[in-house]
């Protein structure tokens, strides 16, 4: 990990937060390199270029959950969108969900990004609330 | 439904074609381990020799380099040659920026070569789908509140009673839709041409998790291990501590000649136990997140079939007083709510999986001391026996 | 105005309801579906259509208590046995109507053509066979057949009708004014009603009266991977929006996996999934809505 | 290339029906709880259960339209017309029961229909005949959920033991105790012999789709039972001459030849083993670990410690369960086709592995399923006309005309998948939440047995 470019941009997470490490780690290459395409970390300028590319992505430190968030916008969206990563070895409860939005100043909803050993990853959104289902 | 969401210039392969890709399936993933049978002497004399019950074919043993690393307990196959070798034969391992075999970089380049000839990606395509889907509901939403609206008022002002379906000849179906003639702005905008943008380099590596590392190394010896944190090789025997170590409830952050407090019921020796028995009935055995198991079990591969089976992994403590002084983070050890199986059950017959408990007995902490955990030699203390689940409906079962 | 409580009937801690008004009542005016359990009578080859009694989740019982709109009847204590002369009114009315029934079809077969002597035989044949065969039936593997004992033989001759009831409600021998109960202590000091008896069932109750107080509809949802379904309108007419699971407090444990799960599965059903978090200090429901992200 | 199912938003293929492969998968929509219960179809004698899909999505703000209210109001208004339907009966056909609380039996008075045949067995009972002599009397008695099944469905009425005298009572039929109605029934009968109501729904919701239900355990010496299972595995192996050999060596004398297994080196590749080059050998060597369910299960030597609750197991078999079409003697049963543990999913998890494992300990091994019937068209068996066997002289024109012999075709053998799902042994669990039916079965694995390579 500490040879991987990403290793730079996470650094002071990473060993602030070691148990967490791994699915910040697998989250933020998914979100930077996996879903969107020639776009460096290092390079915020660089528009995004491609369908998916995602843009203003930050690290946020989440202190009570002990680890770090993820933001940034998909493209020709504005809403800046929150990913929380976690592993799926985790044991999570419904506070600390609630924690994680009230940490990131309540945004309407957050994606949970879970990350297994084998380098898969999934996110599912949450909202706060009864949010009914699109038609 | 999503084939019919299809651009219509896309064109479903045609059959000898499919078979073409079989044959070369079969070539390409013909080895189901990562060792192969180098035959010295010509097939004639050595099936005279095989009467005999003689094979004397040499087996052929790669040493792939792998990095352990502690933050994503998992090892990390950083040469493309080597991540080859171990995803075709056997599937191991995983791209981290794929979705199986690490493809990110020929999908950069072919990127770029799309957006030069101005064509779509096969990630443009997904993503073109997608939104065309999401039009497709929005259009149906619509047309269904209309049908609603002139339902409600053929009832106002005659009082007749016209039940508004939800779908009908004026509804959309994913049939019949077809989405409005592209504008430019939706299409990718143009990217640099290479020259402006220097080439990327490839950061993907092929992933293993860590009963696949050990399954690699310690039974076929294709593999060695280098500790990410040390930068030096790591023995076999320093691995089965390593590896046990990256699960303990209590993380131990220590030198490895100090060695913590191994666990019966850690977390790897239970998944290693289930990993190395479906490898050994030859199943190919990957990770189940998508599906909400612990695995799936192919038959030969993913290219060839569909996953069969769903494993859960359900530890069973020998001894009840194990279990409640355990601190071992263990997921599945108490048996399930009904409701929760029902979910995952229902998960995964929707996608025609059948579901699979993998119950793994921990020895009792009474009978089997800690010690043995220094060496793969505990295992014999352990057992392994699955459960299968399905529904059983009586309507269907009457004769 | 206060409307007059509905009685819940209470046997072995479950409650049920016979009486279609009050059906209809819970359902129209409370928003209660319960579930129909009992057999239809002349459907009794499916499961689809079910009819009373209509049984209650024990949610539903504990909402209809707090809000005053039930009273609890201690059914086994309401069912007493009836007097002699209760018993003779009771058969008198009995014979009456089955007399009345054989004087009708009389009459009314005499208006109707009569059969011919054919007819008539056939289905005398159709008759006896048919006796035959149930008989044989009845006493079929019987090392006694019953006909040893004298059958009771029809006092009456001729078809007539036999009513088997539904309720007891409107037997004269019924009697539930003592044994009633309009609060949910007075009912478990009664023991006939111990729901919610620990955190988990509080939790439950806590979040099926969230949900309701909505103005939703709730259903079980144990094949849908919750607790609850939960409709915009009456399930008859709409579909569930959501899947709910009750979690019992803010520090009861969540698996990622089921997160995935819920997600999953409630993209296939076209639902959401709701995650009820309970706390029972505050006495209060917050909810969290999962769906699947659309990437990754 | 990976499993395509695998996004939430994957649409499964349609199945191939004539594959063996998959027997459910997908299809829920029987029994599910958010299907379209129409019941304004229900008037017709004859009803139409209506597929789903007429639903709509939600009421307009406010409980809903005009149109809305008018279609929610008749199809709830049909909804009750249906449940207030009652129970009558042709006198000509009526069954008379009479139930006796102390002991939770319903002595039927009078048996008509075909029921009997299937419900409800002989007890010798003491009575008194009318010159006061005691004798025993052999009489049919139903189980509370026999006798309220009857009712239920309106097939028999029922009167309550009571300690009036009740002979000089005058009714349409002779009046023997206190009427119950179906409401009494429940309230009574439901609670007695270990009926609970989960029981009872999972009794009534077989029985109504033609299963002969009978209960497991006798509740009284008389019940009849059938013989029981021959609990022997199937297929005894015949073991290969070198296990039998080495079986029969102790195993100092096997170590001396084949060598101790070294735990740091499993799979002994070395260069001087002949056999063993291929991966079938390969994959063999590495099968040593200790799996499958004829590994016992180990009890801990010590006693449980204090404080851990030691609860006694919900999970019994509780009903044997026949098929309709199975020729039932109610004397002498023959095994039953499915054996039921029934349930309360809110206050029972689901069985844990020691649970599991009692429960296949009781149950019979069963033969692996038989491959699915194909599809008709293709070779579906036609039971017509059985032609004699052909003559002698018929055979010989066809062997000098040299015409093959009829091809038969090989017994289709399962497909190994099917036999892998289903498992050697199966427990079936009725899962009762509040009512609603959920049915599983959980098989005995034995992958072990059937390596892939």
């Amino acid at each position: 990990m500490q040879r991987h470019p990403s290793y730079k941009v996470l650094q002071p997470v990473v060993t602030k937060y070691p148990r967490a490490a791994g699915c910040l780690f697998q989250t933020y290459n998914d979100i930077v390199y996996g879903q969107s395409r020639f776009f460096r970390p290092d390079d915020y300028e660089t528009e995004a270029l491609s369908a998916q590319g995602w843009t203003d992505v930050q690290v946020l430190e989440l202190e009570g959950l002990s680890r770090a968030a993820i933001s940034g916008k998909k493209p020709k969206m504005d809403a800046t969108l929150y990913v929380v990563p976690c592993s799926l070895a985790e044991t999570l409860s419904f506070g600390w969900l609630q924690d994680a939005f009230t940490q990131l100043s309540d945004p309407p909803e957050i994606f949970l990004a879970i990350t297994s050993d084998d380098a898969s990853i999934v996110y599912y959104k949450l909202s706060r609330g009864i949010v009914k289902p699109q038609l | 439904m999503t084939s019919l969401l299809q651009p219509s210039g896309r064109k479903r392969p045609v059959a000898n074609k499919a078979a073409g890709r079989r044959g070369d399936n079969n070539r390409i993933y013909a080895n189901p381990l990562p060792l192969t049978f180098l035959y010295p002497l010509p097939s004639p004399v050595r099936s005279v020799l095989g009467l005999l019950g003689l094979n004397l074919a040499k087996i052929d043993t790669p040493q792939i380099h792998g990095l352990f690393d502690h933050a994503t307990r998992s090892v990390w196959i950083t040469d493309r040659a080597q991540s080859l070798i171990l995803w075709r034969r056997g599937f191991f391992g995983k791209g981290d920026l794929s979705r199986s075999e690490p493809s990110w970089l020929n999908r950069q380049v072919n990127a770029r070569r799309a957006a030069a000839e101005n064509r779509l990606t096969a990630e443009e395509l997904t993503a073109k789908r997608r939104a065309e889907r999401k039009q497709f509901k929005l259009d149906r939403a619509r047309a269904i509140a209309q049908v609603a609206a002139q339902a409600e008022a053929l009832f106002e002002s005659e009082g007749r009673v016209v039940i508004p379906a939800l779908s009908g000849p004026n509804i959309p179906s994913a049939a019949t839709w077809k989405p409005t003639p592209q504008d430019s702005s939706t299409l990718p905008q143009q990217i640099p041409s290479e020259d402006e943008e220097p080439f990327p380099d490839d950061v993907e590596h092929l992933q293993l998790t860590l009963p696949e590392a050990f399954f690699l190394l310690w039974n076929l010896d294709c593999l060695v291990v280098e500790d990410s944190d040390a930068n030096q090789l790591l023995s076999i025997q320093d691995i089965w501590i390593a590896f046990q170590m990256a699960y303990l409830s209590q993380p131990f952050s220590g030198p490895l000649t100090l060695t913590p407090r191994l666990e019966l019921d850690n977390p790897f020796i239970v998944n290693y136990l289930v990993y190395h028995h479906y490898r050994s009935l030859g199943w190919v055995v990957r990770g189940g997140i998508k599906f909400c198991v612990d695995y799936m079990l192919y038959k030969r591969g993913p290219v060839f079939n569909h996953a069969e089976f769903s494993v859960v992994v359900c530890p069973v403590y020998e001894d009840p007083a194990d279990e409640a002084a355990s601190t071992t983070n263990l997921h599945h050890a108490a048996p399930f709510s009904w409701s929760w199986l029902s979910t995952i059950n229902r998960v995964n017959t929707q996608v025609f999986k059948t579901l699979v408990l993998a119950y793994v007995t921990i020895p009792a902490h009474s009978r089997v001391p800690e010690q043995v955990l220094h060496s793969p030699a505990c295992l014999q203390y352990y057992s392994i026996r699955e459960v299968t689940v399905r529904r059983f409906i009586p309507a269907r079962m009457r004769d | 105005m206060t409307s007059p409580r509905i009685p819940l009937r209470i046997a072995n801690q479950k409650a049920y309801v016979w009486n279609v008004e009050d059906i209809a009542n819970l359902r129209s005016n409370h928003r209660i579906c319960g579930l129909f359990t009992g057999t239809l009578p002349h459907l009794s080859q499916q499961n689809v259509f079910l009819g009373v009694p209509m049984v209650l989740l024990p949610e539903e019982v504990v909402l209809l208590v707090e809000n005053d709109a039930v009273v609890l009847v201690d059914d086994p204590k309401a069912h007493i046995q009836p007097s002699l002369d209760q018993l003779k009114h009771w058969a008198s009315e009995d014979k009456q109507s089955a007399l009345l029934q054989i004087t009708q079809a009389a009459s009314a077969s005499k208006d109707a053509p009569p059969l011919s002597e054919e007819a008539a035989r056939k289905r005398k044949e159709r008759e006896a066979k048919k006796a035959a065969k149930a008989r044989q039936a009845a006493s079929n593997d019987i090392m006694a057949p019953e006909q040893e004992e004298p059958p009771p033989s029809s006092q009456l001759d001729g078809l007539y009708t036999v009513l088997i009831p539904a309720t007891t409600s409107s037997h004269e021998w019924y009697n539930d004014s003592a044994c009633g109960y309009t609060t949910l202590a007075e009912a478990k000091a009664a023991g006939i009603w111990s729901y919610p008896s620990d955190l988990h069932e509080r939790a439950k109750c806590g979040v099926f009266r969230g949900l309701w107080e909505q103005g939703m509809y709730i259903g079980i949802g144990i094949k849908f991977g919750g607790d609850y379904l939960v409709y915009p309108g009456d399930p008859l007419r709409y579909h569930a929006h959501f899947s709910a699971s009750v979690l019992m407090s803010p520090t009861a444990q969540l698996t990622p996996m089921e997160i995935v799960a819920h997600g999953r599965l409630g993209t296939v059903t076209k639902k959401a999934h709701l995650l009820c978090g309970w706390d029972d200090a505050k006495k209060e429901v917050s909810y969290l809505t999962i769906e699947w992200a659309g990437f990754g | 290339m990976d499993d395509s199912l695998e996004q939430p938003d994957a649409k499964p293929p349609v199945v191939n029906v004539n594959t063996d492969a998959h027997e459910e998968g997908g299809d829920d929509s029987d029994d599910d709880g958010d299907v379209v219960l129409d019941w304004t179809k229900l008037v017709t004698a004859r009803p139409v259960i209506p597929r789903r899909g007429e639903k709509e999505f939600e009421p307009q703000p406010g409980g809903g339209s005009g149109l809305q209210v008018h279609v929610l109001d008749r199809a709830r208004n049909a909804m009750f017309d249906a449940i207030r339907a009652t129970r009558t009966i042709s006198s000509k056909v009526v069954s008379y029961t009479m139930w006796h609380p102390q002991i939770s039996r319903a002595h039927v008075v009078l048996a008509r229909g075909t029921h009997y045949n299937t419900l409800g067995h002989s007890v010798p009972r003491p009575i008194q005949t009318d010159d006061g002599i005691q004798k025993t009397q052999k009489r049919l008695e139903l189980l509370p959920e026999e006798a309220l099944y009857l009712i239920e469905r309106g097939s028999a009425f029922c009167w309550k033991e009571t300690d009036l005298d009740v002979t000089e009572v005058d009714g349409a039929e002779p009046v023997l105790g206190a009427p119950m109605s179906v409401h009494q029934a429940y309230t009574e009968m439901i609670g007695s012999q270990d009926l609970t109501l989960e029981r009872y729904q999972v009794y009534a919701y077989l029985k109504r789709l033609g299963y002969v239900v009978t209960r497991t355990t006798p509740p009284n010496p008389e019940y009849p039972i059938p013989p029981p299972f021959d609990l022997s595995p199937l297929n005894k192996k015949i073991m290969p001459i070198w296990d039998r050999i080495r079986a029969f060596c102790p195993s100092w004398i096997t170590r001396l030849f084949v060598g101790q297994f070294d735990w740091w080196r499993p799979l002994r590749l070395s260069k001087w083993s002949f056999s063993g080059r291929n991966y079938s050998t390969m994959f063999d060597g590495l099968r040593f670990l200790r799996s499958g369910h004829s590994i016992p299960l180990l009890v801990p030597k010590t006693a449980p410690a204090i404080g851990l609750p030691t609860r006694s197991s919900p999970y019994h078999i509780f009903f044997n369960v026949h098929k309709p079409a199975t020729s039932y003697r109610k004397t002498s049963p023959c095994p039953p086709d499915y054996q039921i543990v029934v349930v309360n999913a809110r206050t029972t998890p689901m069985p844990s592995l020691r649970e599991l494992t009692e429960l296949f300990d009781v149950s019979p091994e069963l033969p692996p399923p038989l491959p699915r019937q194909r599809r008709p068209g293709k070779a579906t068996f036609q039971p017509g006309p059985v032609a004699p066997p052909p003559s002698w002289t018929k055979r010989l024109q066809d062997w000098l005309r040299n015409k093959p012999p009829k091809y038969v075709p090989p017994p289709r053998k399962p497909h190994p998948f099917m036999v892998m799902k289903s498992g050697k042994k199966t427990v079936i669990v009725a899962v009762v939440d509040a009512g609603n039916i959920g049915f599983f079965r959980f098989g005995q694995g034995a992958f072990e047995e059937m390596p892939l390579v």
